[in-house]
This record gives C-alpha cells, structure tokens and sequence, in this order.
C-alpha cells in the first residue's frame, strides 16, 4: 500500500510538509535518517548546533519506539514527519505499537548519575513542546514535537 | 584522575569511533567493561566518535561507576562539538575527568 | 492517508527496506535526501564513492519528476523507497505523474558536449538496471533502479 | 586556458558554494553569465562547492561555450572528488581546463 499524500498535521494547520522518513523500527536505521533529520532542521531556520540537537531529540523519540514501542514483540514501522512552522519545526512521530501512557514516560531527575532514563530528559531539555497522543483511527501513536526559532537552545 | 592506587600504571586507552549509539552500545558496553575489568584507569578517546547518544552516555556512566567502585577512574579524551552537548545537556560535563588529548591526560595522572 | 508498510517491491521479493523517502517534487527537497541516500547505499555495501554515484543517479531521477513529471503542472508527491538486495540496493521511485515514454527518455551521445541531456545519461552510466514501469493502479510511474556491490563504477 | 587576446587581463574569479545543483542553478548561472559577460577569461573556484550533480554541470557548459566563442576561456580550479568524478562521468574532464588553484591557474594563464 502506497501513500501518495503526507498525514495532515493536526496541531498547525499552517505547517509546510518538507520530508517523510518511512523506516522499520530497528537500531541500524537512525544511522539512515539522522543527516536528513539535520539538513530539514537547517531548513527550518535552526543553526548547526541546533540543529544537532533536533537531530538528537528525534533520534532519542525513534529509540524509544524501537525499545519501548515495539520492544520485545519486535519490529514495527516508524513514519517520522518532518513540518516547516511558522515557528520553525514540527516533528510527527507516529508508530504502530501498543499505547503510550505518557504519565509513564519520566524524564529522571536532574541530580541523578545512573545509566538510564536520559532519553525522555533529552527531548524535553530540546524540544519547546513534547506532546503523546493516540494515532488516528486509535491505532498506534502520535508524538508530536515543536521547536521554535530564535530561542537558545 | 584518580591518583590514590595505581600511580605507577598506564591507563586503558579505549578508542570509539562512528556512531556510539543504539546500535553499538552492546559493543561499546562490552569494551569499556573490558577495560575497566583490568583495573587500571581507563582513557576514552572520543577523537573518531562522530555521534553519541543517550545509549552511548549510559554505557560510559555505567564504566564510570564500575571504575570507581573498583578504586579506579575513567576519562574522556578528545570530546566533540556534538559529544560535549549531550554530556553538558546530561550535566556530566563535571562528572567525567574531560583532556584535551591522550597526552594531557596522562600528565593529569601523574 | 497513512502508510503502515513499505511499498513491496516487484522485482526482487528478497529486497529488504530500508528506508523510504516522500517528499514534494520540488527542488530545494533534494538536499533533504542525499546524506540518507548515501548512508543507505552504504548500508547496502558500497564504498564511499561508489554510494556518492549511487546518490547522484537517484538525485538525476528525482530531478526528472520534478522538472519533466510534475513540471508545470507544479508539485506532487515522490516516494524514494531503498532497499538492500542480496545483489546491493534495489531503488524504487514512485510519482503520480502522467506516465512517461520510456522510449522518449533518451540519454545524450557520448561526444555531445551541450549543457542538458546529462540526467538520464549519468542515470545510466551508474546504475546496473534502469527500468520504467507504470505505477501501481494504473497511476504515474515506478522507475526501478539497481546496483550491484563487487562491480566498479 | 587561451592566451591569444587578453593576456594582460586579471581573469574573472566565480567562486561557488555549497551544492551547484537544480535548486541553485538559476543562481548559479547567472553568476557565470555575468563573469563571462566581462570579456575576460573566468575561473571558477570549486573548492567550496560540495556537491554538483547535471544541472550544475550544464551551467558551467553554457558558460565555456560563451566564453569560448568570445574568445575568452573558462577553468575550473580546486575540483573535489566528487566533483571530478561527475566531470569525468560526463566526458568533460578534457573539455574543461582544470587548475589545482588560482595560483596555478594564473601561472599557466600568463
Ligand atoms: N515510545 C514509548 N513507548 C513506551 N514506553 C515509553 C516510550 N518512550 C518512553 N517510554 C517509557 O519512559 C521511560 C523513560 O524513557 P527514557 O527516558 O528514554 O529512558 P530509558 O529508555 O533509558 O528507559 C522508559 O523506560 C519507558 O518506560
Ligand atoms: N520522469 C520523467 N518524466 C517525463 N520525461 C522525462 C522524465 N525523465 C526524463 N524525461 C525525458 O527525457 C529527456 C532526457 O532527460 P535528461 O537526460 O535528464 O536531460 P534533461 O533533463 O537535461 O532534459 C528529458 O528531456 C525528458 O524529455
């Protein structure tokens, strides 16, 4: 089955589509996406280092997926979609797998030296919003995440 | 570094290059283990390291803590742009002894 | 519409995906997509240069949808899908354009040194297989494309 | 590069960055236009060109043609691997003079 349209961000209706990455959620696939992540975030209006540290952010919400999403039960596909805001990025990240409860996902503390829980902390430290919500049509998940311009990242 | 014991040691050089993340950590894991398990101080040297993730930074903590527990140390030696963010957005930028090279290291040891 | 699979790939059923690209068929995207290509090309086996040709001839095939394709009917969508073959990398590129004249897609003679004409010609000097095929349902065009490791460019 | 009727004349210097490709060529080819448009033999310096794929190679054709039949020449200079390769791919690699720098470029110019 072929997409021939991008999902209609529901948040920002204004929200340009630039890039749609279609990947099984595996660890050997963020090495793939990661350059295309960064040059979309450059895009966007986001300097270098900013734009490295979207590229993290995303890449720390993809290794959730593969290792809580799916986790055991193996793989499944990830579509990330990349959006160009008005403000400056839109991150969809949808998957296929059993539903998040975001009251769950706890970045650790911040005073907390242990292997561990950084991810979650990583992308709220990043992004501007962070938001998980149900996938259309109830299956799967949508986490959807801004990043505004012209903020110190 | 961590003086008190082994003064007289060299330290374990660990190299990592490319990405150290989701899909390296079990290797990246197993190597610094390894060196912290000959129970010298060990050198990370971060010089080819292109990307490091949250999975990278828990398996060089869990180095640490093992390095420290066994009256050792572990270092970081030649850190990037990109790796220096993540550590200061982890707040371990003063967690872990940072040199600027294997040289420079080796004199703050002895 | 959301896609929760990967195209299936025709000609090769063992072609593993590894990535698939949607993008809007307009030029400032290409940039967007080469450093996944190249990465992906070199997930595939190919050495530097070889995956940097790889990314040249696929770039030459999305810049002929957007600009003979989609052309001045404006943007569609482009769907880059890549995938590892046991042969190297299997590329499916799929647009919702009329359909093209595979006969009328010619490269230009060796010795002919005009600016134009270069796309289809590096196309396929690079790429072991070149083939046009309607798209699925009858709508646009698949151009399928491989490469094989263990040959020099 | 030709000597024949400009020889005193500095050439014209069109440096190009980043990707020489479909989304710059309207930018790029001006440049070139313009440059050549002076009358005076043009070098073009790819050393900050890191990417050029069919559109940019039909600008620099377009450019030595017209430079050519105005009797004045165009070279490249600095040309990365990549952009050697695409050249060479091409059959252009005999077409085009192609100087390591702007240094070298002069030298062989004067
Ligand atoms: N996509 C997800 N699906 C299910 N659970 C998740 C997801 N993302 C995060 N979580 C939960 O939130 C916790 C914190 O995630 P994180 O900070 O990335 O740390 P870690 O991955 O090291 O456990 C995880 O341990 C997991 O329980
Ligand atoms: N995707 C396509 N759709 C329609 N026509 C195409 C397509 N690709 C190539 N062509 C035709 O083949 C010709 C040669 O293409 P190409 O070698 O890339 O040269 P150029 O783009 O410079 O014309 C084009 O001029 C066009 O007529």
């Amino acid at each position: 089955m072929t997409s021939a349209s991008f999902q209609v961000p529901a948040s920002e209706d204004t929200a340009e589509p630039l890039l749609e990455l279609h990947f099984t959620a595996c660890a050997d696939r963020l090495k793939l996406i990661r350059d295309s992540i960064r040059a979309t975030a450059r895009m966007c209006g986001f300097d270098d280092g900013t734009a490295q540290s979207i590229v993290l952010a995303v890449d720390e919400a993809c290794q959730n997926i593969i290792v809580h999403g799916y986790g055991e039960r193996g793989e499944g596909i990830v579509i990330l979609g990349l959006y160009r805001s008005d403000a400056g990025i839109l991150v969809r990240l949808r998957d296929f797998a059993p539903r998040v409860d975001p009251t769950k996902v706890k970045p650790r503390a911040l005073n907390d030296v242990r292997p561990g829980k950084l991810g979650s902390y990583f992308i709220r430290e990043i992004m501007d919003t962070v938001e998980f919500r149900p996938g259309p049509e109830g299956k799967g998940n949508l986490l959807e995440m801004t990043k505004h311009t012209g903020e110190p990242q | 570094m961590s003086k008190s014991d082994k003064p007289q040691q060299e330290p374990s050089v660990v190299r990592l290059a490319g990405s150290v993340d989701l899909e390296h950590a079990p290797d990246v894991r197993k190597m610094l283990l390894d060196a912290v398990a000959l129970g010298r101080n060990v050198l990370v040297d971060l010089s080819a390291a292109s990307y490091i993730d949250s999975s990278g930074i828990a398996c060089l903590i869990e180095a640490l803590q093992k390095a420290r527990s066994a009256g050792a140390d572990l270092g970081l030696v030649a850190v990037s742009i990109q790796a220096m963010r993540v550590l200061e957005l982890a707040r371990l930028d003063m967690v872990f002894p940072i040199h600027d090279d294997i040289a420079a290291a080796t004199a703050a040891d002895a």
